[in-house]
């Protein structure tokens, strides 16, 4: 159970290492929003279960917290998507097509 | 294994001075806020390590909303003539 | 330039006082004179497991009922400072979201109610009445992100606020003749170490502390969100 | 085993902070650095967690908790703020 | 630990009393301010840290008898708590001056303000 | 009347989670708080209120938990390839999808979980109308995004929600 409690904290801190070297690597704000959201709530979600497997006492706020995590930091991505780009954020070069840009006549 | 506890406390201390420097030298006014609200943020993590749960949780429940979105507010309603004066 | 250098000379003097501050300081190893009372005496006289939560609400409660009070004081100063300029309808820039908007019904209440957890179980765990109070006006903050021409009613803000606040008083004063002082949480017995109800009084003062905190952030948040857009 | 899983995962959350932290300090624009400062509080939640399992006090979850639950807040206000809604 | 976050703390308050000094723009003293006020925060806390203790919260880990051999000093944590909660009220009112300023003189400019007079 | 019982429910539940204890003081208590906070905001959502109270809607929440934490998983490994390899195969952009969902609890999972599943993020929600930030995208026109992006969720959102 520790060991496996560990194994699950360490894929969590790669998922995390992961959403950081996203952040740095993408090329505009969309992306790194992409890479920043999913890798670390994936990140977190599996940390806070590798704890619960080394202390099992703690579950139950664990859980909570995933549960917290799980909703507000899609939120807090997608708001923070729109304003970027309701601000006029600027695309990375490769973008195809922006059907938002095109609607709303910028 | 609370050997890794003063790594991530020098850690933690790095980040707090790069945050502070940046509210005092950053180039815009949000920045400056933002980094400040991070000061704070990073401040709760410390006064869990110096084991203080009080205050880390008073921190955290106002660095994170109350002050950030007291500037920003006040930001937003003088915007129309942003003169971002910066260092002297 | 002549100001930067200025500071820069300040600052040093006072970066040599900090520095002298720091090499001569040299880590307790054992608790002081005061420290060691409160750690032993807190669970057997007042029955609170969080020793903290004991010093801000019994020992020291009186500086506590200060404390509130220049809260207070700012509170009003800034909604009459802000007060000229309240103008009904104002009209926002950029409507809010339809994401943002479901959230925030989704969230504000259990916000709200860990608020409520954190103050209720200030003697226990981490956390109490000004904690709680900051999370429940970070909840109203939530509500005010995503309608920014909410209008909150003053009136009911107010009523709150004194009326935590009377009871506040209310219950410091049956302290005074009750058991044995302004304050004093033990107007009935303390109970177990460890459960909700004990620790005398403590988790109700917390939680009337916890209300007024929050109302008067609130009533500050709401105060600047009648102002008027320059 | 645990343990050196332990500083082994410490260690590359450290990493992970530090990366974000320095797209908070480069971001070209505003927004970039919002999105660094969300991931560095999404983060800090793993910090805490912890330092509560290396203290081994389980009371501090309560932290994480507040910490889970408001960090978003902060977000938002400058989200709103961006999009010249506030 | 106590040291290293001490040192931190008083180079915080260094920070954002240099930031508050030399600023122009009264939003951004303001947040130099709030920024000095936290470092203040931590030195206090790192003052009443002792090394292989932990918090004043008795529970399952740390028992009413042995509290006196495993807490840290809780006064300083209560002091700390109180001022941080007065530091967001004085920030609100700072602001809300700040505003009114902004009202009157149109700038929140440090220079320009002083040449304006009225 | 049925949208603050189901409310109530949840923050009760929420309450007991919280404090990991059945004891009856913390139930006195907690049942006070959320009825206070419930009748407070006679407009707020829970994740129950616009569920089917049906024993098949039920089953499909069920199924829907195992079938997101699936696509967490793939998105993840998917962003990990785009990350890890040298240069990059990004090929971004801006797409349109409608979505059936009526209940607002329901456009809302719906949202938060096509931003956590492969390369979608959502960017605004208006209407029928999610406009969706696409890490690689291979079909530009509506039908063929709806297709590929919402049609997995809304199968089990529509039994769900509605």
């Amino acid at each position: 159970m520790d060991v496996l409690g560990g194994l699950l904290v360490v894929a969590g801190a790669a998922f995390l290492l992961l959403g950081g070297l996203g952040l740095v690597r993408m090329p505009d704000v969309f992306n790194r929003i992409q890479a920043g959201t999913k890798a670390t709530t994936l990140g977190t979600l599996l940390s806070l279960a590798g704890f619960a497997g080394l202390q099992p006492d703690w579950t139950l706020k664990l859980f909570l917290i995933g549960l917290f995590v799980l909703f507000t930091n899609p939120l807090s991505s997608q708001v923070l998507a729109r304003a970027a780009h309701r601000a006029g954020a600027e695309e990375s070069p490769l973008t195809t097509v922006d059907v938002l840009n095109d609607e709303q006549g910028k | 294994m609370s050997h890794l506890l003063p790594w991530l406390t020098i850690l933690l201390c790095i980040a707090m001075l790069v945050a502070a420097i940046i509210a005092i030298r950053g180039l815009s006014s949000p920045i400056a806020i933002l980094a400040a609200g991070l000061v704070s943020l990073l401040a709760s993590v410390l006064f869990l390590i110096l084991a203080s749960p009080d205050v880390a949780m008073t921190e955290a429940a106002i660095g994170s909303g109350l002050t950030t979105f007291l500037f920003f507010f006040i930001l937003g309603r003088v915007r129309s003539s942003e003169n971002d004066g910066g260092p002297a | 330039m002549i100001k930067r250098a200025v500071a820069l000379v300040l600052l040093l003097m006072l970066g040599g006082i900090f520095a002298t501050l720091m090499l001569g300081y040299t880590p307790d190893s054992e608790l002081n004179l005061t420290a060691r009372y409160y750690a032993e005496r807190t669970a057997a006289d007042l029955g609170a497991a969080n020793i903290v939560t004991a010093i801000v609400v019994t020992y020291r409660g009186l500086d506590t009922l200060g404390e509130v009070t220049v809260l207070f004081l700012s509170a009003s100063i800034v909604g009459l400072v802000l007060a000229s300029n309240r103008r009904p309808a104002l009209r926002v820039r950029t409507p809010v979201g339809e994401l943002l908007t479901t959230g925030a019904r989704f969230l504000v209440p259990l916000i709200l109610l860990l608020g409520v957890y954190v103050f209720v179980n200030g003697h226990l765990t981490p956390g109490g009445g000004f904690q709680g109070g900051a999370i429940i006006a970070s909840g109203v903050l939530l509500l005010l992100l995503a309608d920014p021409l909410r209008h909150f009613s003053h009136h009911v803000i107010a009523t709150v606020e004194s009326l935590a606040g009377l009871f506040y008083v209310a219950i410091g004063l049956a302290g005074l003749f009750l058991a044995g002082g302004f304050l004093d949480n033990r107007l009935w017995p303390i109970g177990t170490l460890g459960e909700l109800f004990s620790a005398g009084a403590i988790p109700l003062i917390y939680s009337l502390i916890g209300l007024k905190v929050g109302a008067e952030f609130s009533s500050m948040l709401a105060s600047l969100s009648e102002t008027e857009e320059l | 085993m645990a343990e050196l899983l332990i500083n082994l995962a410490a260690m590359i959350t450290g990493v992970a902070f530090l990366l974000a932290l320095w797209r908070f300090f480069a971001g070209p624009a505003d927004a970039d650095r919002v999105v660094a400062f969300d991931v560095l509080t999404i983060i800090g939640i793993t910090g805490i967690v912890f330092v509560a399992f290396l203290e081994g006090r389980g009371i501090y979850l309560d932290v994480a908790l507040v910490y889970a639950l408001l960090s978003f807040l902060g977000v938002i206000a400058v989200a709103r703020y961006l999009e010249r809604g506030l | 630990m106590a040291y290293i976050a001490m040192a931190t703390g008083f180079l915080l308050v260094l920070i954002g009393f240099y930031g508050a000094l030399t600023q122009r723009n009264l939003l951004r003293m303001i947040v130099a301010f709030t920024i000095a006020d936290s470092g203040v925060n931590i030195v206090i806390v790192a003052i009443g840290y002792m090394r292989g203790r932990t918090a004043p919260i008795l529970d399952a880990t740390v028992s009413a008898a042995e509290a006196v051999q495993r807490i840290i000093d809780p006064v300083p944590q209560a002091l700390v708590l109180t001022a941080i909660v007065i530091g967001v009220g004085i920030t609100a009112l700072m602001l809300a001056y700040a505003y009114r300023l902004y009202e009157r003189k149109h700038t929140l400019d440090i220079a320009k303000l002083t040449d304006l007079q009225g | 009347m049925r949208s603050f019982a189901l409310l109530f429910l949840t923050l009760f539940l929420f309450w007991v989670l919280l404090n990991g204890s059945l004891a009856p003081d913390v139930l006195v208590v907690g049942a006070a708080a959320a009825l206070i906070i419930a009748a407070l905001f006679p407009k707020a959502l829970s994740a129950l209120t616009d569920l089917r109270p049906t024993p098949r809607a039920l089953l499909t929440a069920v199924a829907y938990v195992f079938y997101f934490l699936k696509e967490l998983i793939k998105s993840n490994l998917a962003v990990a390839a785009i990350v890890l390899s040298p240069n990059l195969p990004v090929n971004p952009g801006i797409v349109k999808v409608r979505t059936k969902l009526k209940s607002q609890m329901g456009r809302m999972l719906l949202a938060n979980s096509i931003t956590l599943t492969p390369g979608t993020l959502t960017v605004e929600l208006a209407g029928e109308w999610l406009y969706i930030h696409w890490v690689t995208v291979d079909a530009p026109d509506i039908d063929h995004a709806t297709a590929s992006i919402v049609a997995g969720f809304e199968r089990y959102l529509e039994v769900m929600y509605g």
